[in-house]
């Protein structure tokens, strides 16, 4: 067994054990700790692939980030522990059939029959020379120059859900009117009110 | 070395671990969207799979663009999240079910 | 490493829509940010006006040579100038409609409006997409959208628990649509459609590589059958029709067709085209179980919301059918389905809205009863509407289902169309529920039309096509076809 | 000549228009005077025809007028054939209903529905001209329908009367139980002959001869389904069971429609298709047969029964069966001469009858009269003619053709014709015992009339008399005068054929010379059986209606048995109604409510529909609305696909080794 | 536009203008209704008068290309079949309008509407030459009827409508299928290119059922027809007189017009079938109608039954063919024509005039009533002539296709004939036993001694309808006569193998 290989395998153990965790955690928080787990996992996986860039955007992005939201999140609402109680019900039985079926069939097909070594052989590692941000990035701004706006787009939808539907209109915010402050005269800061004396309603 | 074939079948393994997250959590909807993450990141895994073996960075600027879609997702699924939480106070699934039949 | 890469700018005017429609998104929503409530009127007037200038744009590039832009990744084709233009159209009948919902319903936002735009610009990136990545990135900018605009009634339970639901299967759904353009990217080594074509085409395909290009489009059609609502990844679809405002049900049961259409037809024909005998049984169990169980269970519905979505369950069954025939006048038959599918569609949700007034939502199919007698025009329109639906002629959706079926039988699936007309007689029936409501019962609430003139007309005019274009139908026929 | 046969016909049916869509403007008077008119128009016409044809021997006219249907090389016309047979029933019903048009005046003058009644009589004798003068199968289907219609109508003329309302149904249906199979007859005629024309049908018999269907003889076939037509129309048992019902209509029509002239149109067709029933001795056979039971199975119900028609009604059953009789055993003209003689004195019974009903306001109880002798004397003469010629009293009408057709009958030698000459005879006492029984007790003895009717009992008008006298007169004596031309010296050899082989007609000739024709005949007659049969019958009838009227009743009360049999009339009502109509509304409801709302539309095409919602409702609930549901649906659904496009289908990408 | 668009669109278009005369304006939309359908009609004779019978060969032809993708025409034209049709539409038209004039107090102008509609919608199936515009015709005259049924039909109307719909949308779905298939082998809808079209045993027996599907649906043969009974008894008069009288028919002219000369060898090979289930229709329905209480019911049966003779008459051609002999084949074609028009007259009368009763007392159950003669004699008249002639009394249309029919039957084969005579018997049955407990009799409800006579426009109907079934049954001739080249046509058609 090659160091690679064992690489592969302890991260592969990490990665999907740290899967498991999360499916079956009843807490949400510890749940999104096995994810960022699983996440690092599989950067690990990614950088033995040659895949620098995107793994660190992974760790960086994905657990820095999104991560972090789904913390924040579960912490705001208060959900983490009080209304989770599993309940698994009848269909984990049933569900690790049909995953254990789907995972032999696509076991099947992604076998090494298919992909193999002796079918696709591993390429040669890159040199140290090697950048994948700069293969990346240079393709990202030429031939890939559409996808990327449309990445763009998908962000400033994001932005625009996001503030459209959690944002409050108007809720706690006290505004300041400059030109209401200038014109304001007297008698829209004093009312004088009449009161009944109370001797009349005495009697 | 380790073949292509592993790191498609450690996806596909990913791949199922998050669908069968999907339909035995029931518990609330961010575990949910985890599990979408989980999927996501095993197809990430293929596409870096694939753009190793081939030499081909185009799988690897899919993934890219994959992650930022996965990014704008959630921030929507957390935000109709919130809206949930705010209608119902509560986030379980099992509460919504007001649609069926 | 590619370093010849070359812009040309004057290659860009093929995109000319897109660039124009995403600028004026970003003019909207600025000018949204700037406008008092006595002005928000102006955002929908612009939204109409950028969709008619696309439009407009889109008509203008019909019969423009194919061309290939940004690095194969964007096509301009007549199917794709056409397309746009019937969604621009359709985009706009729906914005007349919604402004009527949103008004009475106080739902009447800027946001709506662009996220609509954002969305419609989801569609036409799909519409155009010529490689999996920007089909992937249209179809998230639609669905994001979606998402976001069903939830915008934040204060509806229904619409949240709906939104809710479309965004975590949609969510499935993407994942595992990416996993199949994954499996095909692994094998041919390209995101392109041209490359993927050509790869899916090569008649020396060995067996692991037909193998995985299958393996890979049997979740390719998990995506594309989720969009388009079929059997059995249709689960969304009802619920997502009755929780949503239902102008926004009318926006996704409409437009979002078109471009679901679209990307079935860069994926599985324009890519994998040549590999039409391993997906047409798939497609063809899937269109029968979407006919039967879209008729069948309609049936059951109170809600005409749900009910229409199972109707469109089983017109999208149809629509199906058109591409298991593997022959160009078979798709023809599918296109030319789904944009009459569209014009009734959005005439039905049309008088739903129409009827729709603060507090009420015409929603019920108990809610149309006597329809017929307090605004007769208007019940005539739905009474054509659902025959329509229903297959009846002389109206369109009889010419729809007759040239499917006509493709169908060609191809020598007699049996097929036969199962399928048996499922139309059956949908017929609720669609003659409606009817019974409102020609056959009497009304027990005062039923009456708020709807601004605008409206009315554009209504009326809808539907009043649904019947003209079926007296004339050659024309749309000849234009489908000449799509391919 | 065509216009005056077309005359003939038309003059009658322009009366009922008028009649009929302009009654009430015209008023009584002048709707009776335009009715008789034209049925009087008819008669002189009529008169002028039988002597153009019968005595002046014309040729046979044999015209199409109008083409009713053609089709391919078939034609079917209307049109006239007018030959001697149809000249003499041309006056008979011509005549007969020219009485009866008289008689209506008197008889119905309180009735509201006076100028329709006229109106529909007229129609008969429309009807009836028709039947007579057609000249082929689709216009004597016709005319044989139409007359059912106006018999139908007229049964029923007092329709407040629910029991005349039963009877005209059940006389349409039973009649058209006859058409049923008279319209087979006619289309087996064509289909073997290709034509409906009598003529071309007679000529091309041969093409039918020894051709078989349903293992006989397709002529006997042929013959007998139209004689089922016969049957229904001229009352042969089983047929007979509506004619008795008639007499619900009022008493013109019975002596018009149900006596003299519709009924015997059975008798007529039969002779009219003498050619074909030639051909068959087995056809002939049943026709006898069937003759020779009517005849004296009816008569017997002659005897019990004491409604003043109903006698009349069960003897003229009785009669008719003696005319089929003589149809069986080929003395068709003998048939037609006693079908002459009949329609006479069975008028005459009838009018009779009716003027005893008229006068005794409406009561027809034999039991509730008596001694009318002296009030109605013209009634009780005319009536006295027509029983004698009715029994056959030797020298009147009846005698001649009655003993024509005993002997006919005598000298046959089909099968079975001594059994039928044997009731024939004794049918003769039966006659004459119903007969004078119902006379004796009417016009004799004394009187049981309630006092009330005693006091305005009187003759009838004129109206109804002169119908009388003019028909007693041919009752007397019309036998006597037609006998030898009619039945020996041609006069219906034109239109009747007789096979050589059946040797009745030329036996009972020599006879008859041997007798020395027709005044030999009455002294010749003491010496005959039937001759004492019908003494004994009077005798007989004398003695327990007059002489010892508790006879009567010690011999139903010995014969309880008989009697029974006789008054429930052999059960044939009670049959038809249990199997019949009962039986067949519980089929109907049965077929109504098991198979047709049950099985197909309540299993079948609710039931589907049904199974639709069920399975709709069976499907629906995999929408629970729960999220993890939809996503365990599609997951599986993703199962099944990818197993299903690896390991199935047309092209299954892996094959799996063990 | 020629003369036979003309029947058709006008119709159409004219009722499009009396909705917008509207409902408010009733006596205007009633009027304009009327005039325009009397318009059609005189319009419609010229068809007759201008029809030239020595040819079997379509006339009034008009044909414009319609959707050129599949080389579908605007193609319409008449021959002696379906000229008698049209006529027969546009007459029964008139009258259902007239008979609709006071009754309909509910939106008259949309219940005219909706007959002119139907009008020319029905003209339209006679008059196409083309499949997909006969289907077109076909599918969109059920619309108005559904409609009609729907809105002002009786209590059940719901379910009647709905049933009547349904049954005959399934039923004419296969046909399309069918068409279909044929222009995929044939490459044209023209039905006259479809009569040559040539089919092999398999195919033709395919395509013989879905056409006997919808066809049968619509006549409506015994085990399809129970549809009818409902639609008719809860139509309002109009709607039960234009479904019996006209609609039916086009199951008929289907079978005249597709059946026998598409797919002539399996006419041959499953015409025991059929003629079985009509021998059932007749004799089987004609017990069933015996012993039903309502009197629309009853007609309705009645009309099955009748019908039956149509379907009897047209299957019945091969067997009674004979190579030396057509007559009786030609016998039971024709008669099964003028069984179609002479139904048309009598099924139209007979609920008239129950219509007449229930616009009165507002009950259709035969025991409501009982000698209403003593307070309507006119109309009993009336009345009783339509029940004979519905018993098939000769002299009237009735007995005309009925007649000729048996006589055909008797050439194919005895026994069919020995059936279908039964209706002589059971037919007067139940027509005269109804007769018998509504007209005659006493009078048992008092509410009949209230009645009233008809009225001029009762009168009006009741006395044209009177005059078509006399005229029709003593001299069917002209009728019959522009028949014959087609028919000899359509004889040779369906005699000649196409195998």
């Amino acid at each position: 067994m090659t160091f690679d290989q064992i690489l592969f395998y302890v991260f592969s153990f990490w990665f999907i054990a740290s899967s498991l965790a999360m499916i079956f955690s009843r807490n949400a928080a510890k749940a999104v700790l096995f994810l960022i787990l699983s996440f690092f996992s599989a950067a690990s996986i990614w950088i033995l692939l040659e895949a620098e860039f995107l793994a660190i955007t992974l760790i960086l992005v994905y657990v820095g980030a999104v991560m972090v939201l789904f913390l924040f999140v579960i912490k705001m609402l208060n959900i983490d522990k009080s209304t989770l109680r599993a309940k698994f019900a009848g269909y984990l039985p049933l569900g690790l059939i049909v995953a254990a079926i789907i995972i032999a069939e696509m076991t099947l097909v992604l076998g090494g029959n298919q992909f193999g070594l002796d079918v696709v052989a591993a390429p040669a590692r890159h040199g140290a020379d090697y950048s994948n941000i700069t293969v990346l990035a240079m393709q990202l701004y030429t031939t890939y120059v559409y996808p990327f706006e449309l990445a763009a787009v998908l962000l400033l939808i994001a932005i625009i859900a996001a503030i459209t539907l959690v944002h409050r209109n108007e809720l706690n915010r006290k505004k300041q009117s400059i030109s209401e402050q200038v014109d304001v005269q007297a008698k829209d800061r004093v009312r004088i009110v009449s009161i009944a004396s109370s001797s009349k309603e005495a009697k | 070395m380790v073949s292509l074939s592993d790191y498609l079948i450690l996806s596909a393994i990913i791949f199922c671990i998050g669908l069968v997250g999907i339909f035995v959590n029931r518990t609330n909807i961010i575990t949910l969207l985890m599990c979408v993450e989980l999927i996501l990141v095993a197809v990430n895994t293929n596409f870096i799979a694939f753009s190793h073996f081939l030499g081909n960075e185009a799988g690897q600027i899919f993934v890219f663009f994959i992650l930022t879609v996965a990014a704008a997702e959630v921030a929507i699924g957390l935000a109709i999240l919130t809206l949930l939480f705010r209608n119902k106070g509560t986030i379980n699934v099992d509460v919504t079910n007001s649609l069926k039949g | 490493m590619n370093n010849t890469f070359t812009f040309d700018t004057a290659s860009l005017l093929v995109a000319l829509p897109e660039i124009f429609l995403l600028s004026a998104i970003v003019v909207v929503l600025l000018l949204d940010l700037f406008l008092t409530k006595e002005f928000k009127q102006v955002t929908y007037y612009l939204t109409q006006a950028s969709l008619l200038v696309t439009g407009v744009l889109s008509y203008n590039l019909i019969g423009h040579p194919e061309t290939i832009i940004f690095s194969n990744s964007f096509v301009l084709d007549d199917m794709a100038s056409v397309f746009k233009v019937f969604m621009m159209g359709a985009a706009m009948v729906a914005m007349v409609y919604s402004r009527h919902y949103l008004t009475e319903h106080s739902l009447f936002r800027g946001e709506y409006f662009i996220l609509v735009l954002l969305s419609v610009l989801g569609m036409m990136v799909m519409v155009s997409g010529y490689s999996l990545l920007t089909l992937y990135l249209g179809l998230e900018i639609l669905s994001l959208s979606l998402y976001t605009l069903i939830a915008i009634a934040r204060k509806r339970s229904g619409a949240i628990e709906a939104a809710l639901k479309y965004f975590v299967l949609g969510a499935i759904a993407s994942g595992l649509l990416l996993y199949g353009m994954s499996m095909i990217y692994g094998i041919s080594g390209s995101l392109n459609i041209s490359d993927i074509a050509a790869f899916a085409s090569d008649t020396n395909l060995g067996s692991r590589e037909t193998l995985i290009i299958n393996f890979g489009l049997v979740f390719l059609v998990i995506g594309i059958a989720f969009k388009l609502g079929a059997v059995p990844f249709h689960m969304w679809v009802p619920d997502v029709y009755q929780g949503s405002p239902t102008s926004v049900t009318m926006f996704i049961s409409t437009v979002p067709k078109i471009a679901a259409v679209a990307m079935l037809v860069r994926l599985l024909i324009d890519g994998l085209g040549s590999m039409h005998a391993y997906w047409s049984d798939l497609f063809m169990i899937l269109a029968l179980l979407s006919i039967a169980l879209g008729s069948v269970v309609a049936l059951m519905q109170t809600n005409i919301k749900r009910m229409l979505a199972y109707s469109t369950i089983s017109h999208i069954g149809f629509i199906m059918l058109g591409f298991v025939t593997g022959v160009i006048t078979g798709y023809g038959a599918a296109v030319f389905y789904v944009l009459v599918y569209v014009l009734m569609s959005l005439a039905a949700f049309g008088v739903i809205i129409l009827l729709n007034k603060k507090g009420f939502e015409a929603e019920e199919i108990s809610d149309y009863k006597g329809l017929s007698k307090s605004s007769p025009w208007f019940a005539l329109m739905m009474l054509v509407v659902m025959l329509s639906m229903a297959g009846v002629p002389p109206f369109i959706g009889f010419y729809s289902k007759f040239f499917i079926l006509q493709q169908v039988v060609s191809a020598g699936f007699v049996t097929v169309a036969i199962i399928a007309v048996v499922f139309a007689v059956i949908s017929a029936y609720y669609y003659l529920q409606i009817i019974k409501s409102m020609y056959f019962n009497d009304a027990e609430q005062e039923l009456s039309v708020a709807a601004p003139m605008d409206m009315k007309l554009v209504l009326s005019i809808n539907a009043v096509l649904i019947l003209v274009v079926g007296l004339f139908p050659d024309f749309w026929m000849k234009l489908a076809l000449s799509l391919f | 000549m065509e216009n005056i046969y077309l005359t003939i016909a038309l003059a009658p049916l322009l009366g009922a228009i008028i009649a009929g869509f302009f009654g009430g403007m015209l008023g009584r008077a002048a709707t009776h005077t335009i009715t008789i008119l034209g049925v009087l128009v008819s008669t002189v016409l009529a008169l002028y025809v039988f002597n153009h044809h019968v005595l002046e021997q014309g040729a046979v006219f044999n015209q199409n007028l109008y083409t009713w249907m053609q089709i391919g090389g078939l034609n079917v016309s209307v049109g006239f054939l007018v030959d001697n047979l149809t000249s003499v029933m041309l006056v008979v019903v011509s005549f007969v209903s020219l009485m009866v048009h008289i008689y209506t005046i008197g008889y119905m003058h309180d009735d509201d529905g006076y100028t329709k009644f006229f109106s529909y009589i007229s129609l008969f004798t429309f009807s009836m001209f028709m039947l007579v003068m057609s000249n082929n199968f689709m216009q004597l289907f016709f005319g044989w329908e139409a007359v059912g219609l106006v018999s139908y109508l007229l049964i029923g003329f007092w329709h407040h009367k629910e029991s005349a309302v039963e009877a005209n149904l059940k006389a349409f249906l039973v009649n058209r139980v006859g058409d049923f199979g008279f319209l087979l007859g006619i289309g087996l005629v064509l289909a073997f002959s290709g034509s409906l024309d009598y003529m071309e049908v007679f000529s091309s018999l041969d093409k039918v001869v020894g051709q078989s269907l349903w293992g006989a003889d397709l002529i006997t076939v042929i013959c007998l389904l139209l004689f089922v037509g016969a049957m229904g129309k001229s009352a042969q048992v089983p047929l007979h069971v509506w004619l008795p019902g008639s007499m619900e209509g009022p008493t013109p029509i019975s002596a018009l429609i149900h006596a003299a002239t519709m009924v015997t149109a059975g008798i007529f067709m039969v002779s009219r298709m003498s050619p074909m029933f030639e051909l068959s001795d087995v056809a002939l056979t049943v026709v006898m047969v069937i003759g020779a039971i009517t005849a004296l199975f009816m008569g017997l119900l002659g005897i019990v029964q004491n409604d003043i028609k109903k006698v009349v009604a069960y003897s003229t059953l009785s009669q008719l069966g003696y005319m089929t009789v003589a149809l069986g055993v080929s003395a068709y003209s003998v048939a037609i001469f006693h079908l002459m003689t009949h329609a006479f004195f069975k008028a005459l019974l009838f009018l009779g009858a009716g003027s005893v009903i008229v006068a005794m306001h409406h009561e027809q109880d034999i039991r509730k009269m008596g001694g009318l002798r002296k009030k109605m004397p013209i009634t009780y003469w005319t009536g006295l003619i027509g029983t004698l010629a009715l029994i056959g009293f030797p020298g009147f009408a009846g005698f001649y053709s009655k003993d024509m057709i005993i002997e006919a009958v005598h000298f046959s030698s089909l099968p079975y014709a001594d059994w039928v000459y044997y009731a024939v005879v004794a049918g003769v006492f039966i006659t004459a015992f119903y007969s004078l029984r119902m006379f004796f007790i009417v016009f004799h003895g004394e009187s049981r009339v309630d006092h009330h009717t005693e006091e305005h009992l009187h003759e009838s008008p004129a109206s109804i008399t002169f119908p009388l006298i003019a028909l007693a007169i041919p009752s007397a004596i019309i036998g006597y005068l037609t006998i030898d031309p009619m039945l020996f010296n041609g006069w219906l050899d034109n239109a009747i054929t007789v096979d050589a082989a059946h040797k009745s007609m030329s036996e009972i000739g020599q006879l008859f010379n041997d007798h020395g024709g027709a005044l030999g005949m009455i002294s010749h007659a003491v010496f005959t059986v039937p001759f004492w049969m019908m003494v004994g019958g009077v005798v007989t009838a004398w003695m327990f209606s007059l002489y010892r009227t508790q006879w009567a009743a010690w011999v139903q009360s010995k014969f309880q048995g008989i009697n029974y049999i006789l008054e429930s009339l052999y059960g044939f009502d009670r049959f038809n109604e249990i199997v019949f109509v009962n039986g067949v509304k519980k089929l109907g409801n049965l077929l109504w409510k098991v198979s047709d709302a049950g099985l197909i539309d309540k299993m079948v095409v609710n039931g589907s529909a049904r199974l639709v919602g069920f399975v709709g409702s069976v499907v629906r609930p995999i929408q629970t609305g729960y999220v993890y549901h939809y996503a365990f649906f599609m997951i599986f659904s993703l199962l099944i696909i990818l197993t299903w496009a690896l390991f199935a289908g047309d092209n299954p990408l892996l094959q799996i080794e063990f | 536009m020629e003369l036979l668009s003309l029947l058709i669109w006008l119709p159409i278009l004219g009722g499009g203008l009396v909705i917008l005369v509207g409902n408010e304006r009733a006596d205007t939309a009633r009027w304009l209704s009327v005039a325009i359908s009397i318009l059609v009609f005189v319009m419609s004779l010229s068809l007759y008068t201008g029809f030239d019978s020595t040819t079997h060969l379509m006339q009034f032809v008009e044909k414009a290309s319609w959707i050129s993708q599949f080389n579908i025409n605007y193609h319409i034209g008449v021959d002696g079949i379906s000229m008698p049709l049209i006529i027969l539409t546009t007459f029964s038209t008139i009258l259902v309008l007239i008979a609709g004039w006071e009754v309909i107090q509910n939106r008259p102008a949309h219940y005219m509407a909706a007959f002119l509609m139907m009008e020319g919608l029905i003209i339209g199936v006679f008059s196409s030459l083309d499949a997909i515009l006969f289907y077109a015709f076909w599918e969109a005259s059920l619309i108005p009827m559904l409609l009609i049924v729907g809105i002002w039909g009786g209590d059940n109307r719901v379910y009647a409508a709905i049933k009547f719909f349904l049954y005959t949308f399934l039923g004419s779905v296969f046909m399309l299928v069918s068409l279909i298939y044929m222009y995929n082998k044939g490459g044209s809808f023209s039905i006259l290119d479809m009569h040559n079209l040539s089919l092999t045993a398999t195919e033709q027996a395919w395509i013989f059922w879905a056409f006997f599907m919808a066809f049968a649906v619509k006549v409506p043969m015994f085990p399809v027809h129970t549809w009818l009974p409902d639609a008719h008894v809860q139509a309002p008069t109009g709607g039960s007189v234009i479904l019996a009288a006209i609609m039916l028919k086009m199951g008929g002219y289907g079978f005249f017009r597709f059946s026998l000369p598409i797919t002539p060898d399996a006419s041959l090979q499953f015409s025991d079938v059929v003629i079985a289930l009509s021998l059932i229709a007749i004799v089987y329905i004609g017990f069933v109608a015996l012993v039903q209480r309502d009197m629309k019911k009853l007609i309705a049966y009645s009309s099955i039954s009748h019908m039956g003779f149509v379907t009897l008459g047209v299957f019945a051609l091969f067997l009674a063919y004979r190579p030396d002999n057509a007559e009786g084949a030609l016998l039971g074609l024709e008669g099964a024509m003028v069984q179609m028009i002479s139904h048309g007259f009598i099924s139209a009368a007979m609920f008239l005039v129950v219509g007449v009763l229930y616009d009165r007392l507002h009950s259709r159950e035969i025991s409501t009533y009982g000698g209403v003669i003593n307070s309507m004699p006119k109309f009993t008249g009336f009345a009783v002539l339509f029940a004979m002639a519905n018993a098939g009394l000769p002299g009237t249309s009735g007995f005309v296709g009925e007649f000729m029919v048996i006589l055909g039957a008797v050439q194919a084969n005895i026994w069919y004939a020995v059936l279908a005579a039964t209706t002589l018997i059971v037919g007067a049955a139940y027509t005269l036993w109804m007769v018998k407990r509504v007209f005659w009799g006493p009078i048992t409800n008092p509410a009949v001694e209230t009645l009233n006579d008809i009225n001029g426009r009762e009168f009006f109907i009741l006395v044209t309808l009177a005059l078509a079934v006399l005229i029709v049954g003593v001299y069917p001739q002209p009728v019959i006569e522009v028949m014959h080249a087609s028919i000899d046509h359509l004889l040779n058609q369906a005699l000649t193998s196409k195998l």
